[in-house]
């Protein structure tokens, strides 16, 4: 039904092409991503990080030979669905306020008895040896809150600092190329090249922008997280790199998060 | 060991419907790492198929198929609760096998 | 393990400041800021720590964006004046190079990232963010459309006298956008050795000259 | 699978001592063989390698878009109407080597597939289909572009 639609535009578009300038060929190349992105709905491979995921959750693993089923992600021992959606938030255990990510390695640590230090060590080299694997599980967890709205607390006192924090980092401009997150993501309808912008002071709207990740990234054949995301959004951006759960990092998720409240998740996406 | 595949296998009168993910790198052979160094080819080359032990679709591939690569088909003669077998084979001799119930 | 011990104690930073007082100011969230900044990045390649310390400029226009208010004129004037000083005029005093190279620099967004060898080409990521020419459609919208830039400001010798004013104007954007508007969003080209006078020159005549598609 | 040792020295050359070895089996070797089309490096070789000539039909259809936001990963699908459509083929004209699968249809199965391939550049997707032992082709061409820096 949707595909059929889509193209019905694409076929109302290359019509209107004849003769006109670039900005209805740009009109015509909108519409032709669209019924690309469109077909690609249909087989996202990052089901194949969840189901290697799904597996790791409930394997004895680690020096204490035990599963992840008691972790925490905020909602109780054990408690996956609608987690991911209320993420980062504060834990009294840690006295953290924790992504997704970083709160796997706490519960890695706590319950299967991995050394934090070890796993920090393995997430920066992502996606390869241990890091492959929490991506993996993230990806699991992150899928249980599929299609559910965005909505962290700030009910705590360092929920907000972290916020706060969050906003002042989207909004540092540095560096060779003067670049903040904002330069790209500060406001409505911008594109780099051809890549519409999200605008990430406010809620972009459902499936869009926080609200996209983690996705299967094409390009790459890998499935990025929000950790990852970021260190290639501040990469690109000339900075120093984030450490892999760094405050820094877990503010900006925060203060991205609560702008995205009421938006929902559409876990594990897929991009080019 | 080879990830698992995931396979969904579907029947919507009289035709199945399947759709399988296979976790692989899909390297083509020809591209060169940072330093200029070629990249060995590594890639699915052969896929079948089964049902009930019979053939219901082969394929060959090049290094041209992307990385994870997606393959959809459609059969006839397949009832509900039967069993569905993918089987994949490399260019370095590793396979894998996975199968799926149909729904 | 300095790696985990050091984002530890970051945290405990945030937790102390935090309960000092019941509702913190926003000059105390500037200060755990700079405390999360400092704790949370590593240098990588070329990407050193230095390139998180903001200069004037980008400190006060960041907190601008911040507050949400935009700059007050007598600090955007400072600014402006202060970015102007560093402009540096070509010096064999011509200002256009070759096109063709500065359609190549346009296009190419590499250089200066941790990942990019530092001897390697810096490209001047135009069409990330600025519509060029016709023919090229993957553009940005970030920044104004410079299609037709020279023809549509009546440049039609780009070495006259009457073509001068906008000639200069157009080394100084390049240069040092921020010379002109304060909290600009545009890399300071020049200033900040993106690229360096003969690549601004061939930009320039991407720009300027009669002859590039941008002025057809 | 079970290759007796008189059956794998009737191979020849390289795949004999392979197929010896018990490094590949006799039916690998056998479809490596026909694998020659794969490393074929034009348009015009590979229609050579999978039987010559094709007759354009409307009875085939090529599933693809009309622009890709990344070569990396592009659907590609084949539907045919000619009745006792045994194989399919898929060519991305403009890659290093064109033929980029092959699909055989048995009875009972439909002759429409769909997979993704990576395309260095904008090319015509060709899909070759034999029907009754004859070739047929059709060409759909799909534009690849560079997204930008961001995503």
């Amino acid at each position: 039904m949707k595909k059929s639609m889509v193209q019905r535009q694409v076929l109302a578009a290359a019509a209107l092409l004849v003769g006109m300038g670039a900005a209805l060929a740009q009109d015509a190349t909108a519409t032709g991503i669209a019924q690309y992105r469109e077909m690609l709905q249909d087989g996202n491979p990052a089901e194949l990080f969840e189901m290697k995921g799904e597996k790791l959750w409930t394997q004895n693993r680690g020096p204490k030979n035990a599963t992840l089923e008691k972790c925490d992600f905020g909602k109780g021992p054990g408690v996956l669905k609608g987690a991911f959606v209320e993420l980062p938030r504060y834990f009294a255990d840690t006295g953290r306020v924790q992504d997704l990510e970083s709160r796997l390695i706490t519960c890695m640590e706590t319950l299967q008895g991995y050394k934090a230090e070890d796993l920090y060590k393995a997430a920066a080299n992502y996606g390869k040896g241990e890091s492959a694997n929490m991506v993996a599980i993230t990806t699991y967890v992150v899928t249980a809150s599929k299609g559910m709205d965005f909505a962290l607390p700030q009910g705590n006192e360092k929920e907000k600092t972290m916020y706060e924090v969050g906003k002042r980092l989207f909004f540092a401009r540095s560096g060779p190329h003067d670049f903040a997150c904002s330069t790209c993501h500060g406001v409505d309808g911008q594109r780099i090249r051809l890549q519409e912008l999200p605008n990430l002071t406010k809620n972009p709207g459902d499936g869009v922008g926080f609200a996209a990740w983690p996705a299967y990234r094409v390009s790459n054949g890998q499935l990025w997280t929000m950790q990852k995301r970021l260190n290639d959004c501040y990469r690109q951006q000339r900075f120093p790199e984030p450490k892999f759960g760094s405050d820094a990092t877990i503010a900006l998720a925060v203060y991205m998060g609560v702008n995205s409240k009421s938006a929902e998740s559409i876990v594990p996406a897929i991009k080019r | 060991m080879a990830d698992p595949m995931r396979i969904r296998a579907a029947l919507a009168g009289d035709e199945t419907t399947v759709r399988v993910l296979m976790a692989h790198i899909m390297e083509t052979g020809i591209r060169k790492d940072a330093s200029g160094a070629l990249i060995p080819a590594h890639f699915i080359q052969d896929v079948e198929a089964t049902h009930n032990g019979k053939s219901v679709l082969k394929t060959m591939w090049s290094g041209a198929v992307s990385q994870n690569p997606f393959l959809s088909f459609k059969f006839k003669g397949a009832a509900k609760g039967d069993k569905v077998v993918v089987k994949w084979v490399d260019n370095k001799g590793d396979s894998r096998t996975d199968e799926v119930t149909i729904a | 393990m300095k790696k985990f011990l050091k984002i530890t104690s970051v945290s405990v930073a945030v937790l102390m400041l935090a309960a000092c007082a019941s509702s913190p100011s926003s000059a105390d969230y500037d200060k755990i800021t700079s405390q999360v900044t400092q704790g949370s990045f590593q240098a990588k390649g070329q990407a050193s720590l230095e390139r998180l310390q903001q200069d004037d400029a980008n400190r006060l226009c960041s907190a601008a964006d911040v507050a949400g208010q935009p700059l007050d004129d007598k600090t955007a004037q400072m600014i402006q004046a202060a970015n102007l000083k560093t402009i540096k005029w070509p010096a064999d005093g011509k200002f256009l190079g070759d096109w063709k190279n500065g359609e190549k620099l346009a296009q190419s967004g590499r250089g200066l990232t941790w990942s990019d060898k530092a001897e390697s080409a810096n490209g001047g990521n135009c069409y990330n963010c600025h519509q060029i020419t016709k023919e090229e459609i993957s553009y940005g919208t970030i920044g104004p459309s410079l299609y037709n830039y020279g023809k549509l400001r009546g440049v039609t010798d780009p070495n006259s006298p009457a073509a001068r004013g906008v000639v200069e104007y157009t080394w100084v954007k390049l240069w040092n956008a921020r010379a002109y508007s304060a909290c600009s969003q545009m890399p300071r080209v020049g200033h900040n050795g993106i690229l360096g006078e003969a690549e601004i020159k061939d930009v320039m005549a991407l720009l300027l000259d009669p002859a590039s598609p941008a002025n057809k | 699978m079970k290759n007796t040792r008189r059956s794998a020295l009737k191979v020849t050359g390289a795949f004999a001592t392979l197929v010896s070895l018990g490094l590949i089996t006799q039916s690998q070797a056998q479809a490596a063989v026909d694998r020659s089309g794969f490393s074929v490096k034009t348009l015009d070789d590979a229609l050579k390698a999978i039987g010559g000539n094709a007759a354009a039909s409307d009875q085939i259809t090529v599933v693809s878009p009309d622009i890709a936001e990344n070569g990396a990963v592009v659907p590609v699908g084949v539907v045919s109407k000619m009745p006792n459509t045994t194989e399919i083929f898929i060519i991305i004209e403009k890659n290093p080597t064109p033929l980029a699968a092959v699909f055989m249809i048995p009875d009972g199965t439909a002759p429409d597939v769909q997979t993704r391939v990576k395309m260095g550049q904008s090319t015509n997707v060709i899909a070759v289909v034999k029907a009754d032992g004859k070739l047929f082709s059709a060409i759909k061409e799909t534009k690849v572009t560079l997204g930008g820096c961001g995503g």
